[in-house]
């Protein structure tokens, strides 16, 4: 058990997927102007994340290594993750409309969210056993939300502040971006 | 001319300042040789055959522009109407001047004295230009009634004294005017609001008296309002809609005195502060200019002073010393040019002194980044922007002296304009429809 | 319905080209694959320890089994004696996992050396363990005794300046090792008597 | 407005070369550009996987029904990018451990779907390879500049081929915070506003 | 029309209470000078003026640069540069060489604060940043055992905070609270005098320079985290006094976690602000791979002030 909490600890704060690992930073930019579709994307990214990394280690485990396909893991992997974007869009519209409102829209762009794919090797190429992975997809995804939903807070308060020109938008966004990652650095020895 | 405490550890607190134990009756203005007269009328309303340049009118003649009932002033000398031009308020609102130039002996207007009874018809075709601006349109609503009037005896603004004033030195006009008013209104709960120490030895006079602290902004409207409710009024309710009417107290004693001696007062007191922050009463005709007022104290004006009409946090600054005292003018503050404080554009530093001392607990510091950006939708959907009060405390304690009290009322004056400007669309596109 | 059948004829064919040239490009590359990755990832650190050699140790390795795992054995072979293994051990870095290689001398059984092989320590400060030969050369002619640690624990090995994490977890690699050698040296000396 | 061959080329250099003016791709970007070789090796395998993609969907285009389209390019691109995978552990092992989980990730690098999508299925085979050579090579220029920023001050070095070269001399002290992650951030940050100085000129 | 005097128009309101913002920073460095001229200047001698006098300069120098590069109005005379020039020179050792405070002070100014719009619009501490960026860069120059080798005073310079990292409780048995106060302990330029920067610390709480909700519960979180930690396990891990007497707690408490621009304002917000402050100081201290993780801790509560804000009392008459 608490080899499963610090597991989750290090994915959170310390290997945090966006920060220190670099994936998934075009969602990162793109979403996190505004609180709202923040909390939006970091929701649908741990709804996705969690049930494409039980499958694609599901996968990897049971057919992939058995049948010594391990070189068909890209393609394997980025199909399942695509197919599984699909198919959770199509059920949330039709079962759970209400959930479908608020991550509708951010869905779509989960398949091209290389924290997605990435967490999903990272899982394989670690050997992480079915909890082991289970539980690091989920802390990658929450690490994900955790990073997305402090850098929009800091984002609204620099949207108003006399940001110069050239600086605007993207460009203050990475260096802000940057001084997140340095913060995380402070858990750093922490497991 | 009040500065920031030695200690800034907790909320600083600013006093209103008592009326003096030894102050003298007011100085009475000598009657000017013109008065203006503000109508709220817009110019393009104003009816020619009402009343026309070359008029002649006596002292205490209502002189109608338009149809609409408030559309009227109450000429304050006898002579000739010697212009009537388009006057532009603060903040967008049209007002038609009305100049009377004195001529001849002043004599009397009869037209209230014949009919000189507390109804509610007599009070809002007459009363409506007395000092302290008393307004009866409330009443006129029969789909909100009012169930409580309340009397104010605080000083909207720091330094000003004349409601103060009113409250020790004629509390029997109060008291007749509190008996006109029930007669006029048929409401039957009057609630006086005074200062803490102005509690004592009222005796009967007909209403319930409610203390308020002594500390600014006790005494604007909207607390006073809260305090006799018990509870804090939604900000999408007006006074209107919660049954309640507002008078100050000078209004009440004009009232009074206009039915005890059948004839209107015209005589506004105002409480002057010169530019050594010495206050003095003034007694000065409704119209009058403020340049004769200077000229009676002995006052001279030099380049680059400023002139506030109302108190130093809520008052207006004029343009021009020809500017006439109002009916709701209680005070004429001076500043001499080295005291002006100016505003800067410096950002906001997030130091947290305003968002300390909002008396309506605003998120100031972020509420001034999104004015400062225009975006006045989502200042008032996400940072209470109607919740303002308007005692300006926030712009008095700014570090980076950024004209916030400024931006909130062109904030919510372009959000009001933003919404008339929807509702004429939307009309014109019905309309359209319905030519069809 | 035409539609649909181009659908999925156009998405088989896909499939199938992609998946035959992708067969085609693995059989090519297997062993090739392979040694690469014994040549860059152990090569270095397996060269270092058995430098001398007369054999190539990546070639002469074996597998045992025991209990939790495999372990590889790469041998050195000395004056014609094949009596120097290399082996694989893991500590835990700042960064993450460190991979160790350790040298044993079958018959003295003691240390000949130990190097790194993959980590993602701090460049510059924890990546002196790989880069600086100084300080894993500490372990040189050590004997494998049940603990190793930094002398700030009260152990026996100077830590890398500013990197005690790091240096923490090679001393608990290099104790790792000692462990598993102690507990399948039976059967390396079999096989190292096979290998003769 | 048609462009000549040549454009199609020189705009993916300057006026739409990745990631800044297009901002996409940005975590490879950021990821394994702390030295040039990398910054280049990515670079190049990028190019290749988008260059092969890029013909094949433009040559497959007529074929392709549109409601698959995704999917198709989704196969083709990971197809690609296992080849590259593949060659690239074959022979240039070191550089391939460097760039690590990054090589299969460019299958979701947007940049690759994104040419496939915009360009390549609406046009002919010569311009989309064109179009692919042109963004491929400017957003390996984009890898090794901002890898030669990094490496530079960070490290005091540039690496173009195995062997760091040392600029500074020994005397210099690394501005090591270039080569961890948020001096990425910080620098790729600065750089774009150094980019967007020079266009606004 | 005889007196026709051009007059001042302007809003109201027409008062103002007089407070400036160089004022503001002008009392924050008065606050900071009896560390720096007690503790700094005197004990570590003219390598600390030195340091103290470049960096300073140099932060306003930038700060002049900067303006004039993005055409703004110079802003050198609110006084914000020197502080935050005065305040990094604060936390680095006292032999620093001339290239880490020039750069230190460009990261501050620069990267810290000008890129984000200059004074109020920086949403992490420009000081704090700075360091932590070159404690990143420069373990070595941070370390103080090797950076003040050549001191020799009348008391134990072995940096107390290195000293419970490598040997636990164990290794500060020598160390007196009162050698702390009074200054005699190793340390940055103005972080060693615990009664200078106490004072200064209470000026300004006193004067409401800096919003004291902050720094109090930036020391309660501090000593309650340490507390707990102590009473787990004494051997590894120290007691409270010694961590808010030490490194940079004090510096931290009352002139970096306090930087207006990068605070909640707000009753509670400021206190949870502060107590995550002093936790995470302790945690990132006694658990994390730092020897003084408070500039860290200070990027962390910056960090997560924007959310905080959203914690506020409901305004008056808010229709929900």
């Amino acid at each position: 058990m608490g080899d499963y909490v610090l597991l989750a600890i290090s994915c959170i704060l310390i290997n945090n997927i966006l920060l220190a690992q670099f994936l998934g930073n075009c969602p990162f930019l793109g979403t996190s102007k505004k609180m709202e579709t923040a909390v939006g994307m970091a929701m649908a990214v741990v709804f996705v994340l969690v049930m494409a990394g039980v499958i694609t280690w599901i996968l990897n485990t049971f057919v992939l290594v058995t049948l010594g396909l391990e070189y068909l893991r890209t393609i394997v992997f980025i199909l399942v993750i695509a197919s599984l974007v699909q198919f959770v869009e199509m059920f949330l519209k039709k079962s759970i409309p209400a959930l479908y409102a608020g991550l509708g829209i951010f869905l779509p762009l989960i398949t091209t969210n290389c924290a997605v794919m990435g967490a999903c090797l990272i899982n394989v190429n670690e050997e992480y056993n079915f909890m082991q992975a289970l539980v690091a997809s989920f802390s990658y995804a929450v690490g994900f939300g955790l990073a997305l939903i402090l850098f929009a807070g800091v984002r609204e308060k620099i949207l108003l502040a006399r940001v110069p020109k050239p600086l605007q938008d993207t460009s203050i966004a990475l260096v802000t971006a940057g001084i997140l990652s340095l913060t995380f650095f402070a858990f750093k020895g922490m497991v | 001319m009040i500065k920031r405490s030695f200690f800034g550890f907790t909320t600083p607190r600013i006093q209103y300042l008592p009326i003096p134990g030894n102050v003298t009756a007011p100085a009475v203005s000598k009657q000017p040789e013109n008065a203006t007269l503000l109508v709220p009328c817009p110019a393009g309303d104003v009816d020619n055959q009402l009343a026309k340049k070359g008029d002649r009118v006596k002292t205490g003649q209502k002189i109608s522009l338009a149809a609409a009932p408030g559309a009227y002033g109450i000429a304050s000398l006898s002579g000739t109407l010697s212009s009537i031009d388009r006057f532009p308020g603060e903040a967008g609102q049209e007002y038609t001047a009305v100049t009377i130039t004195a001529t001849g002996e002043e004599a009397l207007d009869d037209a209230f004295s014949s009919k000189c009874e507390p109804t509610l018809e007599t009070a809002t075709a007459f009363l409506g230009c007395l000092p302290g601006a008393p307004s009866f349109e409330a009443f006129t609503d029969p789909e909100k009634p009012i169930h409580t009037i309340i009397v104010s005896g605080m000083d909207a603004d720091l330094l000003v004294m004349s409601a103060q004033y009113t409250l020790s030195f004629r509390l029997e006009e109060i008291k007749a005017g509190i008996a006109n008013l029930k007669a006029i209104t048929g409401v039957e709960n009057i609630v006086l609001a005074t200062a803490p120490d102005a509690l004592h030895g009222f005796g009967e006079i007909g209403a319930s008296v409610v203390a308020m602290e002594a500390a600014y902004p006790a005494g604007l409207p909207r607390l006073i309002v809260q305090k006799v409710l018990g509870e804090e009024i939604p900000n999408d309710k007006g006074f209107q809609d919660l049954g309640v009417s507002f008078f100050t107290a000078e209004a009440v004693a004009s009232i009074g005195r206009a039915f005890a001696d059948k004839q209107l007062p015209l005589e506004k007191i105002i409480t002057f502060i010169d530019k050594e922050g010495n206050r003095s009463l003034v007694s000065a005709r409704i119209g009058t200019p403020i340049a004769d007022i200077f000229k009676q104290h002995d006052i001279r004006l030099k380049e680059k002073d400023r002139i506030i009409l109302g108190g130093p946090m809520t008052g207006h600054s004029i343009f021009s010393a020809q500017y006439p005292v109002q009916p709701n003018t209680d005070a004429i503050l001076l500043q001499d040019r080295e005291d002006v404080s100016l505003t800067s554009d410096y950002p906001c530093i997030n130091c947290g002194d305003c968002v300390r001392m909002c008396p309506a607990r605003i998120q100031i510091n972020l509420l001034v980044r999104f004015l400062e950006a225009g975006l006045y939708e989502e200042a008032a959907e996400a940072y209470d922007l109607d919740a303002c009060l308007e005692c300006g405390l926030c712009s008095y304690v700014c570090v980076s002296k950024i004209p916030i009290f400024q931006y909130i009322k062109l904030a919510k004056h372009e959000l009001e304009r933003m919404a008339m400007e929807e509702v004429a669309a939307e009309e014109t596109a019905i309309e359209e429809t319905t030519d069809e | 319905m035409r539609e649909m059948i181009k659908m999925v004829v156009v998405l088989v064919i896909l499939s199938s080209f992609s998946g035959g040239l992708l067969a085609a490009v693995r059989n090519s590359t297997k062993d090739k694959i392979e040694l690469q990755q014994l040549t860059f990832v152990k090569g270095p650190a397996i060269k270092s320890i058995l430098d001398g050699a007369s054999n190539d140790p990546i070639v002469d390795r074996f597998n045992i089994e025991y209990e939790g795992g495999t372990a590889s054995f790469y041998v050195g072979v000395f004056d014609g004696q094949p009596d120097r293994v290399a082996f694989e051990s893991a500590g835990k870095g700042f960064g993450g996992d460190l991979g160790l290689m350790v040298g044993v001398d079958i018959k003295a059984d003691k240390i000949i050396g130990v190097g790194v092989t993959t980590h993602s320590e701090t460049p510059g400060i924890g990546s002196k363990a790989k880069t600086d030969p100084s300080f894993t050369r500490q372990f040189e002619g050590m004997d494998l005794i049940d603990s190793f640690q930094v002398k700030t624990d009260g152990g026996q090995v100077d830590a890398i300046s500013g990197a005690t994490i790091t240096s923490r977890g090679v001393a608990f690699g290099v104790t790792q090792a000692g462990a598993l050698y102690k507990a399948l040296k039976p059967q390396i000396e079999a096989k190292l008597k096979e290998f003769k | 407005m048609a462009k000549s061959i040549a454009q199609e080329f020189t705009k993916g250099l300057w006026e739409e070369i990745p990631p800044f003016r297009l901002v996409l791709g940005l975590c490879p970007v950021l990821a394994v550009t702390k030295t040039v070789e990398n910054g280049i090796g990515m670079g190049l395998a990028t190019t290749f996987v988008l260059v092969c993609s890029n013909i094949l969907v433009s040559s497959l285009r007529k074929i392709i029904p549109g409601k698959v389209r995704i999917a198709c390019f989704i196969i083709i691109i990971a197809t690609f990018v296992t080849v590259v995978e593949l060659v690239m552990q074959a022979f240039t092992y070191p550089l391939f451990l460097k760039l690590g989980i990054f090589i299969p990730l460019i299958v979701v690098n947007c940049i690759v779907l994104g040419r496939s999508e915009a360009f390549a299925f609406k046009n002919g085979i010569v311009r989309s390879l064109a179009d692919g050579l042109g963004i491929g090579i400017g957003f390996t220029l984009a890898l090794a500049s901002l890898g030669a920023v990094r490496e530079l001050f960070g490290n005091g070095t540039l690496t173009i081929w195995e062997t760091p070269i040392q600029i500074f001399g020994p005397s210099f002290q690394p501005f090591t915070f270039m080569v961890e992650a948020p001096g990425a951030f910080v620098c790729l940050g600065l750089m774009l506003c150094l980019m967007n100085l020079v266009g606004s000129k | 029309m005889n007196s026709q005097k051009k007059l001042i128009v302007s809003h109201a309101p027409f008062l103002h209470n007089g407070s400036k913002i160089s004022e503001r920073h002008l009392h924050i460095i008065y606050a900071a000078l009896p560390a720096i001229l007690l503790g700094g200047l005197f004990r570590f001698g003219i390598p600390a003026i030195g340091v103290v006098c470049l960096s300073v300069s140099t932060a306003m120098l930038w700060e002049l640069i900067m303006n004039r590069a993005m055409q703004r109005p110079v802003s050198i005379g609110d006084g914000n540069a020197a502080l935050i020039g005065l305040l990094f020179a604060m936390l680095l050792p006292a032999t620093a060489p001339w290239w880490l405070v020039i750069t230190g002070t460009f990261v501050a100014i620069v990267i810290g604060k000008q890129i984000f719009g200059g004074i109020g619009g920086n949403a992490f501490n420009p000081v704090a940043l700075s360091i932590a960026i070159l404690m990143v860069s420069w373990k070595d120059f941070f370390d103080f055992n090797a950076m003040l080798v050549n001191y020799d005073p009348d008391f134990i310079m072995a940096y107390p905070l290195a000293a419970l990292k490598n040997f636990g409780v164990s290794g500060i048995e020598k160390y007196s609270i009162g050698d702390f106060l009074v200054g005699r302990q190793s340390g940055g330029i103005g972080a060693t005098f615990g009664i200078g920067l106490i004072l200064g610390g209470a000026y300004l709480m006193i004067r409401g320079f800096i919003r004291w909700e902050i720094s109090l519960a930036y020391l309660a979180g501090v000593f309650v985290t340490a507390q707990l930690f102590n009473l787990i396990d004494p051997v590894h891990y120290a007691d409270p006094f010694f961590h808010i007497f030490t490194g940079y707690t004090l510096i931290g408490a009352f002139f970096l976690a306090t930087e207006d621009s990068s605070s909640p304002v707000n009753f509670i917000p400021m206190l949870i602000y502060g107590a995550a402050g002093g936790l995470m100081t302790v945690l990132i201290r006694n658990i994390g791979a730092y020897i003084d993780g408070t500039v860290l801790a200070i990027l962390v509560i910056n960090l997560i002030h924007p959310l905080l804000d959203k914690i506020r009392p409901k305004a008056m008459g808010k229709v929900v």
